[in-house]
């Protein structure tokens, strides 16, 4: 059964209620919706932006594979990728995963697969912006590490 | 045999280098033999390839090796380590 | 810290888009925000209405005890749960879990073990009404051996 | 010591007792007493409670077991094995 994935890199905003609205609308008969939605964190305090720099291309590629790979492995009606690239300020949705199956299981598994692969093997690379200057976010040991589980 | 790649940087590479992408023509073998050149060549080469270990490589858009020929590629980038999502 | 925590039990329908979009605007500094919605499923065709019971004061005492017990054990800043009763038609959300956290890991694991607790502990019970008549859902075993992992 | 219950019935449990509550003047010690009771009054209890492994019990709104005693308790209710989410 082919299932209907969406997978979208865009610098425009997005609304992750109303994606949720229209993914439910499109999931066919599923029992079960899972979201995560990714937002712009303050960490240390004094962020002015968060800037995304992406490899146009490659990155749709990729997550187009990570998606192909969530479907063959669980029982999905569908599959939702969305991600951000430019400038984002704190609060703003950076990117958002949704996954319909039968189960709740299945649903939170192909979630979670996905997430764990959109950090750490998408083209995407975060600069944070605050007023003493800007740096590159340096990946972290355990998103590598959260790949070795699936 | 000599070829021309497309050779491209993100992030703190692109940063250091200076340029976010460039033509390279090269009779380099493998990717390891391209970033010998590419050091070879000024300080900021040199400086953004010093620790490959911090680096990752992709061919024609698929994550690869260092070690990986370049026989038939044509897009060649380099950039830290990915922090999506 | 207190941690904004929600729980409706309700027989009137809800938009689970629009949920999220309140939670999301509750959820102060969270990095990550994981929404499950259940929906009623036919899954053998021919279903007319899932009816929901629940034994009212109980149901929403066990739901806030599972609800404190998520917020104790993960570093949240916002919960959710909604679950109807009454009678629903296939297609509506029967219920919602929502978590926000700063880091993706705990917020996906409140979420989960809410969602085993609440399958397993919180008083509902389904029936189905087909045409053919009407009859209980039994309980899974695979629900219950859930439970253990937490 | 004789005390009297609202007793409460859920799902298939109410439907074949016939009623969703009721008062009970009882001297049962435990749950089990008070089933056993029930069960002695009519085929309709006795019916619904034949298999307590199929069976959950609440007191005073919080899950317990069969053992438990009834002592200070004023809510009992009996229903099968819960399936929400």
């Amino acid at each position: 059964m082919s299932v209907p994935t969406t997978v979208r890199v865009q610098a425009d905003p997005f609304d992750p209620g109303a994606e949720a609205t229209a993914f439910h609308a499109a999931a066919g008969p599923a029992g079960a919706v899972v979201t995560f939605t990714g937002v712009v964190r303050d960490v240390a305090g004094g962020l002015i932006a968060m800037e995304i720099e992406h490899y146009p291309g490659m990155t749709e590629r990729a997550i187009a594979d990570m998606a192909a790979t969530a479907t063959a492995r669980w029982d999905l009606t569908g599959a939702l990728v969305i991600h951000r690239h430019g400038r984002l300020t704190p609060g703003e949705p950076i990117m958002m995963v949704a996954t319909a199956a039968r189960h709740r299981a299945e649903a939170f598994a192909a979630a979670e697969f996905l997430m764990d692969w959109l950090k750490s093997r998408a083209p995407f690379w975060k600069k944070e912006v605050t007023a003493a200057g800007a740096a590159w976010v340096a990946a972290r040991p355990e998103d590598e590490v959260a790949l070795t589980r699936w | 045999m000599t070829t021309t790649l497309d050779v491209l940087y993100f992030a703190w590479v692109r940063e250091r280098i200076g340029l976010p992408r460039e033509r390279v023509t090269t009779d380099a073998a493998t990717v390891a033999d391209l970033v010998a050149e590419l050091r070879a060549r000024e300080d900021r080469y040199d400086l953004a390839f010093a620790d490959t270990t911090a680096l990752r490589v992709a061919l024609d858009q698929a994550l690869a090796g260092f070690d990986a020929p370049l026989a038939g590629v044509r897009e060649v980038a380099f950039f830290p380590p990915m922090t999506g999502g």
